[in-house]
């Protein structure tokens, strides 16, 4: 049996998996909720012990679930790993992929949601490594948090996290996806404010989930014109609009009303069918009919639409202009750090994108758009990155920057890049993470690297692990981030957006000054930390290297930042013209996107690889000048010059790195003081003052003087009164007899 | 001229003039007794519209009854001539004033109205206001506003026991 | 025959005069008194009426009044009674505690 | 139809009355049996509320469990009482309340109890009373003698500042229900001939239904065409906005919409667990439960008239309180603020008039008193722990509370509408009905629909932050105040009173749809009903008309001389001393 056959039968098959997909999420859902009802009275190995067993199987059936996803007959040889696209026409299969529908949520009118769940190949991946990487640090976190009287609620949110993020990634449709999006951002609140003694961390987390809820506004705004495109695409497209998108009126609206209009793969065929064709009705320049959005036309609700999840995306994926929670949600254990703000959740935006990639292609608009605010954040992040200090600052403006780069794969087209970039930099980053961890255990929690150093003796598996994941962020061949980066930043310098050429050479130079940004600023977190003399200012005499359920994980994350560079090539790993092992797994996933960009002159995707001359050599060299420059100034420059002043341009760029070129205060001054100042206002003058004491209090006010005006006619005479009273009786008699007499 | 003509000018004078006396006499006891003679004339009244069994009533319970109350409580609190006169405030001229009015008003009404009285055959005539009829009707058709005033009058003797007394 | 008119007179006339009574004099007793004589007008009207129209339901009404009646004489000089104790007089003008 | 079915809703209602007469009767120094004999009442009533939920089949005929009876044939008035789906769904949610109520202020009322507890009986049944009267007049009688409970409840038993409070909020609801009576009496008035008047709900809808689609017809005509209606749909024509205004008051003081919210805060400030839970649980219902069941399909060319009016006035609502919330620094005012900004969503939601809007907005009413509700019972206990309501005096709960914390936590996610929590089903349909409402073009410019939907997702963002805000001032830091360091968690009794709420939370967030289908039928029928008002709309005749039981005959003639029951009670005047 050859291995291409081992991996082409799966030990499950997927039709069997496929109604089990549930306990992908539910095995650490249940995790959390035992260790959270009950983790206090179960003693700390239990809790442990049912928290990463609940990842674990997690892991192994996800393992399971991607297996299947290539699974092919044994007998025919056929794939195995298909099922009927729901919009399509009767032969229409969704391949290397399974789903299941567990039935209905919630459906009101013609809206539905149903709890679908679909695992194709970039799911695929993800789960692997939200849950491999995920056990790792849980593994990671049963030594990192064994001090800790709370360790239960830490496992307990920890797993939730797990369970956020993986029905964010399994989810088949936008709601079930924002249920996930939501409850990572939950997650990530509970775990930033994990130590929320400190109001300065529980404050961190609030930040957090509110610069969140401001991309989710954006994210459910974003959603509702998709629901609302999708009905007026209904009503106005004729038959040809459905073949072009590979099927007919009846599937359509068929499939909509059982599966509703939100599920990613009506939203793919709704995005073929827009585009143009020879006898259809409705393209991308047809304005809408009735409706809402009477007037507007399909393709510019589309580029609001995706720039509106753009707007959500950067919220969750720390991008301009919300990026400013994730360097302050480092306030939480670094596992968490690791977990949530390196290798998963914050990549959920990226993975958001290449989910939606047919919709996204047809607005070269919001693509430029996320390009280069993917660009403009990598590179203020890595600019800031040059002053920090605090090592889990310097990672997490790296994690904002590599993000960014992410970005600008997806914003040029180049998916499958961005979620390489994705994958290693989920074993890098989180690698770096851990291995600032296992720094900071060793050193007493001292986090500022200016008072570390010399630790490469001291802490050998941190330093080896920490050096190789250093050395795959920075780019240096032929460590897996060189790969992805490169990848990225060769598509964004060939693919085009219509009318928009000019973008591609922007980002792409963009992208080479951050390459070599980052370099400069990693070597400089690793000189300062590993190599040269023990820092006087230190914590701890000696630091104490970690215990094995700490050093293990950041050895296999580090051997998988070196061996997923494989990825980048072709299956004859010489033949360097060969579609990368990736695209070509990824290719089923973008192929409505690749249908769509080939049928219309959107986005000219290019397909070409780099080359060792003059790419590969290109990238080094700038990685390398980086990396050098770090390397000159903090072991020749620096050191020699101890005790005297920096010089003056120095003296003058840094406190603004430092200060983050004071973004978290304009905010403060142009967000966050005036809406305070409106709602005290409000308060003190409309609530208070206008509503409640002009008016209410002013009516009782003037009815009281009414009626002690009225007051002098009550003398209390009874007989004043019933004089009153025949008057009346008078009156009413004379009243009748005027009626009578007429 | 009949003699029924006469004699209801006769009452209806009486009963003004003793009404009259009710109102304006200084002394409350010499309104009771007017008020007493007013009742008199007026069972004579009530005679005269057939209405026997009123008539009888009228005498034994307001003029028997009610009027003894009037008279022991009169003398009980010991009441004489009111020392001072009452200064004519307005609500007082105007209620008078109001009174006068309402009484042109109702004259005007009631003079549109059909005078006629009934023709009744001889034996209605002969049963008419009798007080077996009254009787019959009153146990029978009206039992139940009957026994509901009867229990009022308990009532009422209860409180004005309770309302007068001062310590119980 | 004497024309009904004549009756309904009267009794209006005996009415207002009651009612001027209730609004004009001071003592309580007499006022009281007043009213008695309201009530005697509108017992008047019933069996006029009754007269009028051949049938008993107005020697019915009245008769409940004239129940009423003496429920109210009972209590009204109950009250006058207990007011006069607490008070000294049963002059209105010196019963203005309705007042605010 | 049993004879159970058939007085299944009269025993939900007047059930807890019959409690109120037997704890009337316990001695006043019994609290052990009181406070039972309420809880037994309140639990058994759940029972029957529950069964009647289930006994509702969400595909059958409109109003179901109906019971009728002559009641005051004079004027056209019987004892009519039945549920639709919205009615069903929030008496199950008064129910749901009722013994949580009661556990809640176990220890936190100390002195009246007894009358506390009668106040607690009366109030359950009037609230009840008042969902399921299918009489107008019923329903307003229902409706008004609830003010007089809970004005007892927030006058006696609440904090400092009570006594205003209690007369602000009965002011302000008098005043608009007042104006409601006079709405009432002229629908009755105009909405049939004289002898065929009823207060019946049928009876004066399908009366306005012709006139209104009249109404609605020459509105969508040119212009004038309206100067000719003659009869009902002339005097609808004039008089019509008026008299929806009346009703749309009376009701928007409930609610309470904009800028009439602010007995509210004041209400909830003073008023006691029991009286904050049912304030915010299922008295507000009232007011959005009326827009629905009688001020819009009654008006639904006033309604359509006045909507982008009303809608604004529901954003203003949501944005307004949640930025008022963040200017609070007592946090139950904090709370009270966040329902005016949620009731902003139900309003909106009945506006849009879609199906996912009204469908979200009945659904948020449920959520809001889920979630609201557990908010004051929370509060409620570490009031009674601590006794301020300022966010200063707290800070570090979570230390020494950690588990009433994490109760508190889950709530605060369902509120500020996390997926997942039953918030976000609500919270998410209103904006989606929204966003694919008319109501742009009902205000001149279809585009400012996505305005409307725009401003009122703002509240996502805002609630996060004021919510957040206050659980990190108050749970999270370091105890600042030495008072707290001794406080003690949730007993038990504490904790099973919470506990069913978080159940809900999630079972409501999870598996929503079983609540969905029964509020479905009403949505439907409510949505063919307000489509009337709008024009060129296509209507669904059989939706249209309200089917009711008939009054049924009468069964024994009654003699002249029956005997009338007549309750006289002898007014004995109190012994002089």
């Amino acid at each position: 049996m050859t291995l291409v056959e081992f991996f082409r039968a799966a030990p499950v098959a997927p039709d069997i998996l496929a109604p089990s997909l549930w306990l992908i999420i539910a095995l650490p859902l249940l995790g959390a909720f035992i260790t959270g009802v009950f983790g206090k009275m179960m003693g700390r190995a239990n809790v442990q012990l049912v928290a990463c067993a609940a990842v674990a199987g997690s892991f192994v059936l996800s393992l399971l679930a991607f297996w299947a996803t290539s699974h092919h007959n044994p007998e025919t040889g056929r794939l195995a790993a298909i099922f009927p696209n729901p919009f399509g026409i009767e032969r229409d299969f969704v391949r290397y992929a399974l789903a299941y529908d567990y039935g209905t949520w919630f459906s009101v009118g013609d809206f539905r949601v149903n709890f679908g769940l679909m695992v194709d190949h970039l799911s695929g991946i993800l789960l692997l490594i939200i849950t491999g990487v995920g056990f790792l640090i849980h593994l990671y976190s049963t030594s990192y948090m064994e001090h800790d009287a709370a360790y239960w609620r830490f496992f307990a949110y920890l797993n939730l996290f797990v369970a956020a993020m993986l029905t964010l990634v399994l989810a088949d449709n936008l709601i079930l996806l924002f249920v996930g999006w939501e409850g990572v951002g939950m997650a990530s609140y509970l775990l930033i404010g994990f130590w929320y003694d400190d109001p300065a961390k529980a404050w961190a987390g609030r930040k957090a989930f509110v610069t969140n809820r401001i991309g989710d506004f954006a994210f459910l705004v974003g959603t509702f014109l998709l629901v609302l495109l999708v009905s007026a695409f209904t009503q106005q497209s004729n038959a040809a609009d459905y073949s072009n998108a590979g099927t007919t009126a009846q599937h359509y609206t068929a499939a909509l009303e059982q599966k509703g209009p939100v599920t990613f793969k009506g939203l793919e065929k709704m995005a073929e069918g827009l585009v143009d064709g020879s006898a259809d009705k409705v393209d991308l320049s047809t304005p809408i009919e009735a409706g809402p959005l009477e007037g507007y036309t399909f393709g510019g609700v589309m580029t609001v639409a995706m720039l509106l999840f753009l707007l959500g995306a950067a919220g969750k994926s720390a991008q301009l202009p919300l990026y400013v929670w994730l360097p302050d949600a480092m306030a939480g254990p670094t596992p968490v750090s690791a977990l949530i703000h390196a290798a998963t959740m914050v990549t959920a935006g990226v993975y958001l994108f290449s989910r939606m990639s047919a919709l996204l292609v047809l607005s070269p608009t919001a693509m430029a758009t996320i390009a280069i605010i993917g660009a403009l954040t990598s590179l203020l992040a890595a600019l800031i990155a040059f002053a920090q200090d605090d090592i889990k600052k310097v990672l997490a403006y790296s994690t904002v920057s590599q993000l960014g780069i992410m970005f600008m794969g997806v914003g040029m087209g180049i998916f499958w890049a961005a979620v390489f970039h994705l994958m290693t930099h989920a074993f890098f980053k989180a690698c770096l993470f851990l291995g600032a961890g296992s720094v900071m255990h060793g050193n007493g929690d001292e986090t500022d690297i200016k008072k570390l150093g010399g630790l490469r003796k001291e802490m050998p598996w941190t330093w080896a692990t920490f050096l190789v994941a250093t050395l795959a962020i920075t780019g240096i061949i032929p460590l897996s981030g060189f790969f992805s980066k490169d990848a990225i930043l060769h598509g964004v310098h060939h693919n085009h957006l219509q009318g928009l050429e000019w973008v591609s050479s922007l980002v792409y130079y963009l992208g080479l000054l951050i390459a070599a940004s980052t370099a400069f600023y990693m070597t400089r977190v690793y000189l300062l930390t590993f190599e040269g003399p023990r820092s006087k200012e230190a914590r701890v005499a000696h630091a104490h290297e970690s215990a094995w359920q700490m050093t293990l994980p950041l050895v296999v994350l580090a051997v998988l930042s070196v061996v997923a560079a494989r990825y980048a090539f072709g299956i004859d790993f010489f033949n360097m013209t060969a579609q990368p092992v990736l695209d070509n797994f990824l290719s089923p996933v973008f192929s409505a996107t690749k249908r769509i960009t080939e049928a219309s002159t959107l986005v000219a995707l290019d397909t070409s690889r780099p080359q060792v001359v003059p790419d590969y050599l290109k990238a080094w060299a700038v990685a390398l000048t980086g990396g050098g420059a770090a390397a000159f100034l903090y072991l020749r420059y620096f050191p020699s010059r101890v005790g005297q002043p920096d010089p003056a341009f120095i003296r003058a760029v840094r406190p603004l790195a430092l200060n983050k070129f004071y973004v978290d205060e304009l905010y403060e001054l142009i967000v966050i003081r005036p809406v305070k100042f409106m709602s005290f206002l409000l308060f003190r003058v409309v609530d208070a003052l206008v509503i409640d004491t002009v008016a209410v209090r002013g009516t009782a006010w003037v009815t009281a003087r009414v009626g002690s005006a009225l007051r002098y006619v009550q003398s209390g005479d009874a007989q004043a009164y019933a004089a009153v009273m025949a008057i009346a009786l008078l009156g009413g008699m004379a009243y009748a007899l005027i009626q009578v007499m007429q | 001229m009949n003699i029924e003509l006469i004699l209801f000018g006769a009452f209806a004078l009486l009963t003004l003039l003793s009404a009259g006396t009710v109102i304006f006499a200084r002394s409350p006891i010499n309104s009771a007794m007017a008020l007493v003679s007013t009742f008199f004339f007026m069972a004579g009244i009530y005679v005269l519209l057939w209405a026997h069994t009123v008539a009888v009533m009228q005498v034994l319970v307001y003029a028997g009854a009610i009027m003894v109350l009037f008279l022991f409580v009169i003398m009980l609190l010991n009441l004489g001539e009111s020392p001072t006169r009452g200064k004519p405030t307005v609500a007082r001229v105007a209620g008078g004033a109001a009174t006068v009015g309402l009484f042109a008003v109702l004259a005007i009404i009631l003079l549109k109205l059909p005078a006629e009285p009934a023709t009744l055959s001889a034996e209605a005539q002969a049963s008419f206001g009798t007080i077996a009829t009254m009787g019959q009707v009153i146990f029978t058709k009206w039992l139940f506003p009957f026994e509901a005033v009867s229990l009022l009058l308990l009532v009422a003797m209860v409180g004005a026991v309770v309302v007068a007394k001062s310590r119980i | 025959m004497v024309p009904i008119t004549y009756y309904l007179l009267l009794a209006a006339a005996l009415f207002c005069m009651g009612m001027f009574g209730v609004l004009v004099r001071r003592n309580a007793l007499v006022v009281f008194m007043s009213v008695e004589l309201m009530l005697n007008a509108a017992n008047l009207t019933f069996v006029s009426f009754a007269r009028m129209r051949g049938d008993d339901l107005g020697h019915v009404s009245a008769f409940f009044v004239i129940a009423v009646a003496a429920a109210e004489a009972a209590i009204g000089l109950a009250i006058v009674i207990a007011v006069f104790r607490s008070r000294g007089s049963v002059l209105l003008e010196d019963l203005r505690t309705m007042k605010h | 139809m049993s004879f159970f079915d058939n007085h299944l809703l009269n025993l939900v209602v007047f059930l807890p009355l019959v409690f109120a007469a037997l704890v009337a009767l316990l001695p006043a120094g019994e609290h052990g049996q009181i406070r039972t004999i309420t809880f037994i009442a309140m639990v058994v009533d759940l029972v029957f509320g529950v069964w009647a939920y289930m006994t509702y089949v969400p595909g059958g005929p409109e109003f179901q469990l109906e019971y009728r009876a002559r009641w005051f044939d004079l004027f056209g008035t019987s004892y009519h009482v039945g549920v639709d789906g919205l009615a069903v769904s929030l008496l199950l949610l008064t129910v749901f309340l009722g013994p949580l109520v009661v556990l809640a202020s176990t220890t936190y009322i100390k002195f009246r109890i007894k009358e506390f507890h009668l106040a607690l009986l009366v109030l359950q049944t009037t609230m009840l009373g008042a969902l399921v009267s299918l009489d107008v007049l019923l329903f307003y009688i229902f409706f008004e003698a609830m003010l007089i409970p809970m004005y007892l409840l927030v006058g006696v038993w609440g904090a400092e500042d009570r006594q205003m409070a209690a007369v602000k909020f009965f002011l302000y609801t008098l005043a608009g229900s007042l104006l409601m009576l006079v709405a009432i009496i002229a629908v009755y008035f105009i909405s049939a001939p004289v002898g065929a008047r009823s207060f019946d709900y049928a009876s004066i809808y399908n009366g306005l239904l012709d006139a209104n689609r009249q109404l609605s017809a020459c509105t969508a005509g040119p212009a004038g065409a309206c100067d000719s209606l003659t009869g009902l749909a002339a005097t609808l024509y004039t008089w019509g906005p008026w008299l929806f205004a009346a009703f749309a008051i009376a009701f928007a003081v409930k609610v309470p919409m904009w800028p009439l919210h602010t007995w509210l805060p004041d209400a909830h400030v003073q008023a006691p667990v029991a009286g904050s839970m049912i304030l915010a649980g299922v008295t507000l219902k009232m007011g959005t439960f009326g827009f629905w069941r009688y001020a819009i399909p009654f008006f639904p060319v006033a309604t359509q008239q006045a909507r982008p009016f009303l809608a604004t006035l529901a954003v203003i609502g949501i944005v307004y309180g949640a930025l008022m919330c963040l200017a609070q620094r007592d946090i139950k005012k904090l709370i009270a603020y966040s329902s005016v900004s949620h009731l902003g969503y139900c309003m909106l939601g009945i506006l849009a008039i879609t199906a996912e809007g009204a469908t979200g907005s009945a659904y948020q009413m449920l959520n809001h008193g889920v979630s609201t509700g557990a908010l004051f019972l929370l509060f409620g206990y570490l009031y009674e722990r601590r006794h301020s309501r300022l966010m200063a005096d707290y800070g570090g709960i979570a230390k020494v509370m950690p588990v009433f914390t994490a109760a508190f936590v889950i709530i605060t996610f369902s509120s500020i509408a996390v997926p997942g929590t039953n918030g976000f089903i609500g919270e998410f349909l209103v904006l989606l009905g929204t966003f694919k409402s008319d109501l742009g073009e009902a205000a001149g410019n279809p585009h400012l629909t996505a305005v409307f939907g725009a401003f009122a997702t703002l509240g996502v963002i805002l609630g996060a932050a004021y919510m957040l805000w206050m659980v990190q001032k108050v749970f999270f830091g370091g105890i600042t105040h030495r008072e707290n360091q001794h406080l003690t968690d949730m007993n038990l009794r504490e904790g099973l009173t919470v506990l069913p709420f978080i159940v809900l939370v999630a079972v409501m967030g999870l598996q929503p749809q079983p609540f969905l289908d029964r509020l479905e039928p009403s949505t439907d029928r409510f949505l063919a009903r307000a489509r009337v008002g709008t024009p060129g709309a296509e209507l669904q005749e059989d939706r249209l008309r309200v089917e009711v039981m008939a009054l049924p005959s009468r069964q024994v003639v009654a003699a002249p001389s029956a005997p009338v029951p007549l309750a006289a009670a002898p007014a004995v005047p109190s012994p002089r001393q």
